[in-house]
C-alpha cells in the first residue's frame, strides 16, 4: 500500500528522527510513504478566523495535490492544520469558495482527501495486534507515558482522532510494543507551544507540570508526535528532566530497525 | 466611540463565527486554561467583555499574547462557545493594523536556539505578526 | 432587463403545500406556533392522519395546479403513531422522486422530513429552509396545467 | 379569536372574503370562539341560517376540535360536519406581517370550506374497556401510581426489570429538604404494594410486545428466569452466603461493593427472593459448583428455569420507567475513570448510607481513610449543549448537592466542603432555606465557577476551577470529588416508546399530550406518564405526578365503553378488484377478504372483496394509498376531501 505523505518542514530538518523512523517502520510493516511533490509549509497554526483565507491556501494546495485518497501526516501541528482546513473545505461554503478562487485550478477542491495520522494507519490499517506480532525487541518493562498534547485531540469533532479527554491510541500503541503504558493527568494539557519564543518562563511552568504529573505516576520516558512538544519538554522544563522520544523512534526500536537505520546513516 | 466599538465587536464576532451569546459565564474555560494564571483577563471574562462590546479593552489585554490556541477551553465549554476563536479574532484586529506586530523580527535570532523547531517560529509569527 | 428579472425573483412568493401527519408534524407545527417560531407564510398545511395517507396523486395534483413545492412531514422512522406508516411514506416518496424528473418537475420541489411533536424549532427551520430552496428554484411552470385551475 | 389571532390576521376581512364563496351562508368574526358565548353564537347561527356544515377559523384542532364538535351536536348537527382552519398556531402566531397573515388565513379558511363540503355524517363506534392497568417500572413513581389505581378498586400489574421493586429511591440515604430517611418512607410503600390484593408485581420482567389500543391493549411480558422458585424460597439467604462467586459489582451499591452470583439486591428487597445472575454463576458458565441447590433448605433452586411469557389485556398503561445518570466517563477532564476518589453523587449516596458498603462511614475509596476535604461539582453533563451533555437542567442536583454538603458537615464538621456551581437553583418549598442553611449554619463554601480539570497532586486531588465572582482561577485541594451527573431517562425509554407508539423527545423523555394542560398523558390514548420518565423531578413532584397519572388511568378504567374514532377505512365494493394490496400494508390486521356477490358493470359476479374490521382499524390511511383502484378510502380524510383542499390552496 502506498500513501501520500506530507512530512512538513520540521520533519525535514529538526525532527528528522520522527520522519526517518516512520518511513523505515512503514517499509517493515508493508506500506510506503510517498512524499507529495511540491508540498508547502502548512502554516503551523490553524487560522481560526473565518476571513483568514490566505493562511489556508498552502494547506489547501497540499490537500488538493493528494486528491486521490488518503494523505498521511506525522507532525501533530501539520495534522491539525491539514485536517481542519480540509474540514473547512468540505463544510464551510464561504471558505471553500474563496480558497478555490485563489487556487485558480480548473477543478475545485471540496475536501475530498482524507487526512490520516500515521498512528491511525497503524491502528486501523495495520492493526496494533499485527504490530505486536512484528515486534522483534519488545520494550518489556519500560514505563512509558504518552504525551498527546493539544493538537491531535482537539477539537474532537473535527479531529476525530480519539476521545479528547480519555485518549487511548498511544497507550494501545505502547502496549503493542511490549512496554507498559502509563496514564497521567497532564497527557492532554498544553506544553506551552510557541510561547517558547516569547515567554520561556510560561512554557517552562507548563512542561514542568506535565513532567511532574508523569513522574508522579511512575513514567520513565515520554513519547510524542509533535516536534514542538518534544522541544519544549526537553529544553524548557525548569529544574526537571525526562527522556522524550518520538513515537516512531520507539516503533523502529521495537521492530528492530533502529540499529540498522543508524548504521546506514 | 461607543458605537464604533460595538461595530468592532460585531466584526470580531463575525470573523470568529462564535455564538458568544450561548455563554452562560460558568467559567469552565478559565478553569481549563493552562495559561490562565498569566492572563489579565480570563477567557470567560474575555467572552463577557466582548459581548459588552469592550474591544479596545481586550485589544490591550495580555491575554491575547498568552493564549496558546490549545483549545482546552473550546473542548470543555458546555455551550459550544469557542473562546480561543474569540481571542484570535481580537488578536487579528490588533496585528492587522500596520506596525502592530508583536514580535520584533530583528530580535528573533537571539531567542532561537539550534534545536528549536521551525514549527515554533512559524507558529509564533503567524499568531503574533502579520 | 437583468434588474427586472432579479426583482421578479425577489418578489416571487412560492406556493408550498405541506402535508403534516396529525400526531407528530402537525403537533410540531402547533408547537412552532406556541413558541412563536416564525417561518414563511408560503407554507400552507394540510392535516392528514399519517404521512402514509398522502397519495402521490395529491402531490401531482398540487403541482398541476401550480404549487411550487410540496413537503411531507411525518413522525421519525420508528416513531410512527401507526407503527409502520412512515416507512410506507419513505418508500412511496422515493419512487415518486424518481418519477418527478420524468414528469418535468425538479425533484428538489418535493421533500420528505421527519418532525416530531416536540420539534417545533425543527419544524420552523425545515419550512424556512424548504421555502428558501423553492424560492431559489423559481416558479414551477413545467408541470402546471392551466386546465386544472 | 381576536386577542391572539387579530394581532397579525385581519379577522373581519377573513370573514368578509369567505362570505362570497358559494355555499357559504353565514360568516362572522368573534373574539373568543371557544368560550360559551362563541358556542352559543355557533348554535344560533346553525338555527338561524339553517347551516349544514361549519368551519371554525381558530386555534389548532388539537386544542378545541372536540369543543366545536360538541357545540355542533348541541345544535343538532352531526359533530363530524365541523372543520377547523388553524389560523392561530399555523398562521397568526408564526407570521408577523398582517397582510401576509390575513392572506394565509383566508387561504386556510378556503381549504377548510372546500373540505367541509364533502364531509359526511359519521357515527363513532364503541369499544369495551378492560378494567386492568399495567404500570411499567417499580420505582416510587410506579408504586404510587399502582397503589392509587389499586385503591380505586382496579387491578394493576407492575413490571420491573430489576429483581426488586424500589427503584432509585431505595438507593438514597436521606431526602431533601426534610432529611427523612429514604428507605424508611419507601419501604412501607413497597410492602403495601406487594400486599395489595389488586396489585400483581412482576419483577425481573420486561415488556416484550404490545398491541391493541386504548381500553384494549394486549401486552406480552417476559418474566426472566430467576432460577429460584419464588413460592418455595423462604429468603433465608444461605445460598448467598455460600455462593463462591462473589466478584460481581453490586448494581444497587453502584459497584462500590461486590455481590454473589445468587443475590438479593438489598435487604428490604421485594420479593425477598434471590435471583441467579447467570453471567456470574459457575453452574451456568462452567457447569461446576451447584452449591446453592445442595444447601437450599427449601429446595427452591431451579437451574432449569426458563423465561416465561405472560400475555394479558389492559385498559390503560402507565409509563414509570424513571431515570439513570449520565456516564461521567464522557467528561474525561474530571478524571472519573482514573481516580478512585472521583465519584458520582449516587455513589456518594451509597457511601453515606448506613446500609451501604461502608456502613455509612465516609471514606476515600482509594485508601479507606477519612477525607479531609470534599469538592462537589454541579452540572456535570447538565446545561451542556454539546454532544457530550444534555441541554436541560437536571433540576434535582442543586438540592441533593446541598443535602450532601450539609450532611457531611453535620457529621464531620472538620471536613472542608466546597461546592462549585454555575447557578444554584432551589425553587421548591423550603428548598432555598435549606441550601442557605448549608452555607450559613454549616459553613459549606459555595464558589460560583465550573471545574475545568481534576488532577492528582501529591497524595490527593487538585480541582482546577474558576471563581467567576472574583475573576480568578483557583486550585482546590480535595480528597474526594463528587460529580453531580445529569439525570437521563432510562436507557430502554426509546425502545418502549416505539413499542407503545408513545411520543418521545430528543432527550428520550416521554412527551406529554400538552405541556401545560395534559402533563401526565402521552399523546397516544391510554398511555400515561408518571415520574422522571417525563422530565427531571424530585420525589414529591414524582409522587404528585404518579397520583395524577393514576387518576387519569382510573378515569379511563371507570368507563365501560369508549367511543371509537369513526374516521376509519371503508371499501367501495363495486370498484374493489380484490388485489388485497391494502391487506399487506395494514399494521393492525384490520383488513380481511371475503367472497361476495357484487354488481360489476351491470353483471352480477362473486369475487374476492376486501373487508375492513372497523373495530381494529385505527385510521392511518396506508391502505387507501396502496389501493390501485381507489376503492379503499378513509372516512374524514377521503381522497376527494384532501384533493378538494389541495385544489382550494393551489
Amino acid at each position: 500500500m502506498v500513501y501520500n505523505y506530507y512530512p512538513g518542514c520540521t520533519l525535514s530538518t529538526k525532527a528528522k528522527k520522527l520522519d526517518i523512523y516512520a518511513r523505515a517502520a512503514a517499509k517493515a510493516l508493508g506500506f510506503e510513504l510517498a512524499e507529495l511533490k511540491e508540498w508547502q509549509c502548512c502554516g503551523a497554526v490553524y487560522p481560526l478566523a473565518q476571513d483568514a483565507i490566505g493562511e489556508r491556501l498552502a494547506a489547501a494546495r497540499s490537500l488538493a495535490a493528494a486528491e486521490d485518497g488518503k494523505l498521511v501526516t506525522l507532525c501533530s501541528a501539520c495534522h491539525h492544520v491539514l485536517k481542519r482546513v480540509n474540514a473547512d473545505m468540505a463544510a464551510n461554503g464561504e471558505i471553500c469558495a474563496k480558497v478555490n478562487a485563489y487556487l485558480g485550478e480548473e477543478e475545485t477542491y471540496h475536501g475530498q482527501t482524507e487526512v490520516w495520522h500515521y498512528l491511525e494507519i497503524l491502528k486501523r490499517e495495520i492493526g496494533f495486534d499485527e504490530i505486536a506480532r512484528r515486534v522483534k525487541n519488545p520494550l518489556t518493562g519500560r514505563k512509558i507515558g504518552a504525551y498527546y498534547g493539544c493538537l491531535l485531540l482537539r477539537p474532537a469533532g473535527v479531529m476525530q482522532f480519539d476521545d479528547a479527554e480519555n485518549p487511548g491510541i498511544l497507550e494501545d500503541f505502547i502496549a503493542a510494543l511490549g512496554a507498559t503504558p502509563i496514564i497521567y493527568d497532564y497527557r492532554n494539557e498544553c506544553c506551552g507551544g510557541y510561547l517558547t519564543l516569547t515567554d520561556k518562563q510560561a512554557t517552562g511552568e507548563m512542561v514542568g507540570r506535565v513532567i511532574a504529573s508523569a513522574r508522579q505516576k511512575g513514567v520513565a520516558e515520554l513519547i510524542t508526535a509533535c516536534p514542538l512538544c518534544s522541544y519544549n519538554l526537553e529544553v524548557n522544563a525548569l529544574g526537571t528532566e525526562m527522556p522524550v522520544h518520538y513515537f516512531t523512534e520507539l516503533l523502529a526500536e521495537a521492530l528492530g530497525l533502529k540499529e540498522e537505520e543508524t548504521a546506514c546513516r | 466611540m461607543q458605537i464604533r466599538e460595538m461595530e468592532e465587536a460585531a466584526e470580531v464576532l463575525r470573523i470568529s463565527t462564535v455564538k458568544a451569546e450561548n455563554c452562560m459565564q460558568c467559567g469552565k474555560c478559565s478553569a481549563a486554561c493552562p495559561a490562565g494564571a498569566r492572563m489579565d483577563i480570563l477567557p470567560h471574562r474575555f467572552v463577557w467583555e466582548l459581548m459588552n462590546g469592550r474591544v479596545s479593552l481586550l485589544a490591550k489585554s495580555g491575554t491575547l499574547w498568552q493564549c496558546l490556541s490549545c483549545f482546552a477551553c473550546s473542548a470543555r465549554c458546555p455551550r459550544g462557545v469557542d473562546p480561543a476563536r474569540l481571542i484570535e479574532a481580537v488578536r487579528l484586529t490588533v496585528i492587522r493594523r500596520q506596525g502592530a506586530n508583536s514580535i520584533n523580527v530583528d530580535e528573533l535570532p537571539q531567542v532561537i536556539d539550534e534545536n528549536m523547531p521551525q514549527q515554533a517560529i512559524v507558529s509564533a509569527l503567524r499568531k503574533y505578526n502579520k | 432587463m437583468l434588474a427586472e428579472k432579479q426583482s421578479t425573483e425577489q418578489n416571487f412568493e412560492p406556493l408550498i403545500v405541506a402535508f403534516c401527519c396529525n400526531w407528530c408534524s402537525y403537533a410540531g407545527a402547533d408547537l412552532a406556533g406556541t413558541a412563536r417560531r416564525s417561518y414563511p407564510a408560503n407554507v400552507k398545511i394540510i392535516k392528514v392522519p399519517c404521512s402514509c395517507r398522502v397519495n402521490p396523486t395529491f402531490i401531482l395534483r398540487a403541482f398541476l395546479r401550480g404549487a411550487d413545492g410540496v413537503i411531507i412531514a411525518g413522525c421519525h422512522p420508528g416513531d410512527c403513531h401507526y407503527t409502520t406508516g412512515n416507512y410506507f411514506t419513505r418508500r412511496r416518496m422515493t419512487l415518486l422522486m424518481g418519477l418527478l424528473g420524468y414528469l418535468g418537475v425538479d425533484k428538489a420541489r418535493l421533500r420528505v422530513e421527519w418532525v416530531s411533536a416536540a420539534e417545533g424549532n425543527k419544524f420552523a427551520e425545515v419550512m424556512t429552509d424548504f421555502a428558501g430552496t423553492i424560492k431559489a428554484l423559481g416558479e414551477n411552470v413545467k408541470l402546471r396545467d392551466l386546465r386544472c385551475k | 379569536m381576536r386577542k391572539h389571532i387579530a394581532a397579525t390576521v385581519d379577522v373581519a376581512r377573513v370573514a368578509e372574503s369567505v362570505r362570497s364563496i358559494p355555499d357559504v351562508a353565514f360568516a362572522t368574526d368573534y373574539r373568543y370562539m371557544c368560550s360559551e358565548g362563541g358556542q352559543t353564537l355557533l348554535r344560533q347561527a346553525v338555527k338561524e341560517h339553517g347551516l349544514s356544515r361549519i368551519v371554525v377559523c381558530a386555534c389548532s384542532p388539537r386544542m378545541h376540535e372536540a369543543t366545536f364538535r360538541k357545540a355542533a351536536k348541541a345544535a343538532g348537527l352531526n359533530p363530524y360536519l365541523v372543520e377547523i382552519a388553524n389560523i392561530r398556531e399555523h398562521c397568526s402566531w408564526v407570521h408577523k406581517d398582517k397582510e401576509v397573515g390575513t392572506a394565509k388565513a383566508i387561504a386556510l379558511a378556503k381549504a377548510a370550506i372546500a373540505k367541509v363540503r364533502l364531509n359526511t355524517p359519521l357515527t363513532a363506534g364503541e369499544s369495551p374497556v378492560v378494567k386492568r392497568a399495567l404500570v411499567i417500572g417499580g420505582g416510587i413513581a410506579g408504586l404510587q401510581t399502582a397503589l392509587d389505581i389499586a385503591e380505586a378498586g382496579y387491578k394493576v400489574d407492575i413490571i420491573e426489570k430489576s429483581p426488586s421493586i424500589g427503584g432509585k429511591m431505595a438507593q438514597l440515604d436521606k431526602t431533601f429538604p426534610t432529611l427523612d430517611c429514604s428507605a424508611c418512607i419507601l419501604t412501607p410503600k413497597m410492602v403495601d404494594a406487594a400486599a395489595h390484593e389488586n396489585i400483581t408485581i412482576h419483577t425481573y420482567s420486561e415488556l416484550e410486545k404490545v398491541s391493541g389500543y386504548v381500553g384494549q391493549f394486549e401486552a406480552v411480558i417476559r418474566k426472566k428466569a430467576r432460577s429460584v422458585a419464588v413460592d418455595r424460597c423462604s429468603g433465608c439467604g444461605l445460598c448467598m452466603e455460600k455462593c463462591p462467586s462473589k466478584k460481581a459489582a453490586s448494581e444497587f451499591d453502584e459497584g462500590l461493593r461486590t455481590r454473589s452470583a445468587i443475590y438479593i439486591p438489598f435487604a428490604q428487597a421485594i420479593p425477598n427472593v434471590p435471583v441467579i445472575d447467570r453471567e456470574q454463576c459457575l453452574k451456568f458458565q462452567a457447569d461446576k459448583c451447584g452449591l446453592c441447590a445442595k444447601i437450599c433448605p427449601a429446595g427452591a433452586i431451579e437451574y432449569g428455569q426458563e423465561d416465561e411469557l405472560i400475555t394479558n389485556k389492559y385498559g390503560a398503561i402507565v409509563l414509570a420507567t424513571g431515570f439513570t445518570t449520565i456516564d461521567p466517563v464522557r467528561f474525561g477532564e474530571f478524571g472519573y475513570l482514573h481516580h478512585k476518589d472521583v465519584i458520582t453523587s449516587l455513589e456518594f449516596e451509597r457511601l453515606t448510607n448506613a446500609a451501604g458498603p461502608t456502613q455509612g462511614k465516609l471514606v476515600k475509596l482509594s485508601d479507606g481513610k477519612k477525607p479531609k476535604s470534599i469538592v462537589f461539582v454541579s452540572c456535570v453533563g447538565s446545561r451542556d449543549t454539546t454532544e457530550r451533555g444534555k441541554s436541560y437542567c437536571s433540576k434535582i442536583c442543586c438540592m441533593y448537592t446541598a443535602k450532601h454538603a450539609l450532611l457531611v458537615k453535620e457529621k464531620y464538621p472538620d471536613i472542608a466542603v466546597k461546592v462549585f456551581y454555575i447557578d444554584v437553583r432551589t425553587p421548591g418549598k423550603g428548598f432555598d432555606e435549606f441550601q442557605r442553611r448549608a452555607v450559613e449554619e454549616y459553613g459549606v463554601e459555595y464558589i460560583k465557577g465550573m471545574v475545568g480539570k481534576v488532577t492528582e497532586e501529591g497524595g490527593g486531588l487538585a480541582v482546577h476551577a474558576s471563581d467567576v465572582a472574583a475573576g480568578t482561577k483557583i486550585v482546590a485541594e480535595a480528597d474526594l470529588v463528587v460529580l453531580a451527573t445529569a439525570v437521563t431517562p432510562s436507557s430502554d425509554a426509546r425502545k418502549l416508546a416505539s413499542m407503545l407508539s408513545a411520543s418521545i423527545d430528543t432527550d428520550d423523555f416521554y412527551t406529554e399530550a400538552h405541556p401545560k394542560l395534559r402533563p401526565v398523558e402521552s399523546p397516544t390514548a391510554g398511555i400515561f406518564l408518571s415520574g422522571v420518565c417525563q422530565g427531571p423531578k424530585d420525589i414529591p413532584e414524582t409522587v404528585a405526578q404518579a397520583g395524577a397519572a393514576a387518576v387519569k388511568a382510573i378515569g379511563l378504567l371507570s368507563k365501560d365503553k369508549l367511543l371509537t374514532n369513526p374516521c376509519v377505512a371503508h371499501v367501495n365494493e363495486t370498484t374493489c378488484s380484490g388485489c388485497l394490496a391494502c391487506e399487506k400494508v395494514c399494521p393492525y390486521g384490520a383488513i380481511t377478504a371475503d367472497y361476495k356477490q357484487v354488481n360489476s358493470k351491470g353483471l352480477k359476479e362473486r369475487r374476492l372483496i376486501a373487508h375492513v374490521n372497523e373495530a381494529l382499524c385505527q385510521g392511518c390511511g396506508a391502505c387507501s394509498v396502496a389501493c390501485p383502484s381507489g376503492a379503499m378510502d378513509l372516512r374524514g380524510f377521503s381522497n376527494k376531501q384532501i384533493m378538494a383542499e389541495v385544489d382550494a390552496l393551489c
